[in-house]
């Protein structure tokens, strides 16, 4: 393993985990909004009732 | 709600453009621009990445700390989503700072991990915020969770110079200051090309940070907002 | 002063049930010795250099004999929800604080009386005369062990797997009374004198203070109902 | 003393316990709470005793604020819960000189053993309480709220397991304590007996307050009330 392999083995863990994680949160934030907006539709009173 | 998510939205994919535009001036800095240590050759470029990691994981544990206690002072919702959002991030950013730092350990000492003070400290903080989000999901009651959790990060932000004083005894009564003197500053002695490339990649990671706190937080309101509407909702 | 009375009068109960059941003292101190054997056998320690040892394993012994104390300590208040009468009472919080953290200390405190000297003798040490000034390092390291105990005990209440959380959160949190503690033991083993090791225990006292002035307010509110 | 409840409203996660609830006591009222179970009785009593905070709206008694940690009026709050508070470990007399204690009162042995005879513990005062019946744990938090007079007295269904001799021992507490200018709330389920103590009625349901009135003799709003919950035939009358 020489210098550079180094170098790009902690620049590439440490870049791709923080894209993964934005990518985690942002299926999540999309995940929540999908919810919310079913929520808050007109149906909500009878979607509610089911509940 | 609507209207400041739409503008808070648009802030925040000009944090996250200006972040990105950062990110690559970092790396052009540091991968190229920057000269190699005299002394360890090209594996130093790893300081660029991990002194911005281990100042923003310090960083977020402030912010739980600073929203931990103004949750216990005002209770109100949005502390807690912001104390969770920066324990959850800077869980992320200590994770990484460790394993930048045993990837740099292993080039510079031949060992993939020393009992280096600074990196002992960093894996405590660790252990700390894991076990803030272990606890924050084994309570079920929201309100309940939220106040250990904040009792948590107060208690451990407390609790950090106490670690950092022992440790550092504890380190210097061993072994004789690392290669990182902990002592002494890194930047001190630096080369000037290297210090444009630290600001750099650090002004990048605080950043970064912040885009992704304001992205966590805002999931967090999202879920307060269902919860909301399915409370008030169903009234 | 109202606070001390408050603070006796829950010392007294925990203390009393404490003599009736004999639930946490005889399971410490049986764990205590039950884990010096343990590690004698696990480390196979050489007469000449159980001295430097002794700290470091006494202490261990004492931190999971401590842990199993701190997992018993609201039992008493869990029974006919009695931990709802003290919130009804017009007692103040911390005195509840303070009363659990010296009864969990009195009850570590009475098992390092015994073990210590046990384990001189298990390990035939001949630094009897030291033993005083070790147990009163080990005497500020309990406190500040009981002070986050006793606050993060009535943190995991609620909690699910609460065995398995409470030594998670906490260990963490008392790197610094482990590291102070067994090198100040360690210290006055080798010298015998006090001045070598009183930045550790500068450190020690400085911990219980803060962390028992800390519990004592943030106590509020981790009790709820 | 007037306690009085402000748009008070408590919610679990997604659920509301409480919603809305506004009303106020004052001394010497005698109030059964009456409702089915679920409706938010036990959860109003812990709000009233401020062992919860609640979600929105507060309580004031007397014009100040009552919050969990107002030490002064906790004093004169007592909740008699059928989860009876005491500790199995200690006997009975040291039970009460235990609470007694933390209600800053001075009372000597003379008088615990008189209000333990009082409600027919006498010679179960060194006795564990572990060993003792709930009838018998019952009658002793009646004893310890004798010593500590409470002024405002919440009842968790009392009736539960106290026997004809214990109802009447309570009852004859509650109307000293009422007609000595305290406030008393019987949550139960025993409408009939309910009624005929207290001077005013409260039905909750779903956490809301659906009737609230003083008792008048021909009560007929109360039963067209009361009628949709638990028709007249069933064993709520008894």
């Amino acid at each position: 393993m020489k210098a550079w392999d180094f170098v790009f083995l902690a620049y590439g863990i440490v870049w791709s985990a923080l894209v993964f994680y934005l990518t985690v949160l942002r299926r999540r934030c999309r995940k929540i909004e999908a919810e919310l907006v079913r929520l808050q539709s007109p149906g909500d009173k009878k979607k509610n009732e089911q509940k | 709600m609507a209207s400041t998510t739409k503008k808070s939205g648009r802030g925040r994919s000009i944090l996250g453009g200006l972040a990105f535009f950062f990110i690559l001036m970092g790396l052009y800095f540091a991968l190229i621009q920057a000269p190699p240590d005299a002394y360890q050759g090209e594996v130093q470029r790893i300081m660029y990445l991990h002194i911005p990691s281990i100042l923003t994981a310090y960083l977020s544990f402030f912010i739980v700390f600073i929203g931990s206690a103004l949750f216990l002072w005002k209770r109100e919702r949005r502390d807690d989503i912001l104390a969770y959002a920066a324990a959850e991030i800077g869980v992320l950013f200590t994770g990484l700072t460790i394993v930048e730092g045993s990837i740099w350990g292993k080039p510079a000492w031949g060992v993939w991990w020393t009992w280096d003070a600074r990196l002992t400290l960093t894996a405590i903080l660790l252990l700390i915020f894991v076990g803030y989000l272990m606890l924050r999901s084994l309570i079920e009651d929201e309100d309940q969770s939220a106040v250990c959790g904040a009792v948590l990060g107060i208690i451990g932000f407390l609790d950090i110079p106490l670690i950092h004083m022992s440790v550092y005894w504890w380190r210097t009564l061993h072994q004789p200051p690392s290669i990182l003197r902990p002592d002494k500053l890194p930047w001190e002695n630096v080369h000037p090309a290297m210090l444009i490339a630290l600001s750099i990649n650090f002004i990048a990671f605080l950043l970064v940070y912040f885009y992704l706190l304001s992205s966590r937080i805002r999931l967090g309101e999202l879920q307060e907002e269902v919860k909301k509407t399915r409370l008030y909702g169903a009234a | 002063m109202e606070l001390l009375r408050q603070t006796t009068w829950l010392l007294w109960k925990d203390l009393l049930l404490e003599m009736r059941r004999r639930e946490s003292l005889l399971a410490m101190f049986f764990f205590g010795v039950l884990l010096l054997f343990i590690f004698n056998f696990a480390f196979e320690i050489p007469r000449e250099r159980a001295a430097e040892m002794a700290p470091g394993l006494l202490w261990l012994a004492f931190i999971f004999t401590g842990t199993l104390g701190l997992a018993q300590l609201y039992q008493a208040e869990k029974e006919n929800h009695c931990l709802e009468a003290l919130l009804l009472s017009p007692i103040d919080r911390g005195a509840l604080f303070l009363a659990k953290v010296f009864f969990n200390l009195l009850l570590m405190l009475s098992v390092e009386v015994v073990v210590f000297p046990l384990f001189w003798m298990l390990f035939n040490l001949e630094a009897w005369k030291l033993l005083p000034s070790l147990f009163l390092v080990a005497f500020l390291g309990t406190l500040g062990f009981c002070a986050i105990g006793a606050l993060f005990s009535a943190v995991t209440l609620k909690a699910r797997a609460r065995e398995l959380l409470l030594p998670l959160v906490i260990f963490p949190l008392m790197i610094p009374v482990i590291l102070a503690t067994i090198r100040a033991m360690e210290i006055l083993l080798r010298t015998g004198a006090f001045e070598e090791a009183s930045p550790w225990l500068r450190l020690l006292i400085g911990f219980d203070v803060i962390f028992i002035t800390a519990g004592f307010l943030i106590f509020e509110w981790v009790i709820e109902a | 003393m007037q306690l009085v409840v402000h748009r008070l409203s408590k919610a679990y996660g997604y659920l509301w316990a409480l919603k809305e609830l506004t009303l106020e006591l004052r001394s010497g009222e005698c109030v059964a709470l009456l409702g089915p179970n679920g409706a938010g009785k036990t959860t109003l009593l812990k709000l009233l005793s401020a062992l919860l905070s609640p979600t929105q709206g507060e309580i004031t008694v007397d014009g100040e604020r009552f919050v969990t940690s107002s030490h002064r009026l906790r004093s004169l709050v007592g909740l008699l819960s059928p989860h009876e508070h005491l500790y199995e470990g200690l006997t009975a007399s040291e039970n009460l000189r235990f609470f007694v204690s933390l209600y800053h009162k001075k009372i000597n042995r003379l008088e615990t053993e008189k209000s333990l005879e009082l409600v027919g513990l006498k010679d179960w005062s060194d006795q564990y309480v572990g060993s003792l019946s709930s009838g018998m744990k019952c009658r002793l938090t009646i004893a310890k709220w004798l010593l500590l007079e409470p002024r405002l007295l919440l009842l968790d269904e009392p009736y539960g397991v106290l026997d004809g001799a214990g109802v009447e021992l309570l009852e004859s507490y509650l109307r000293r304590l009422c007609s000595g200018g305290g406030i008393a709330v019987i949550a139960t389920h025993h409408v009939q007996r309910a009624l005929r103590l207290c001077s005013r009625a409260i039905i909750l349901d779903h956490g809301s307050l659906i009737f609230d009135e003083p008792k008048q003799e021909p009560w007929e709003s109360f039963h067209r009330a009361f009628e949709n919950f638990a028709p007249r035939e069933n064993g709520w009358s008894s």
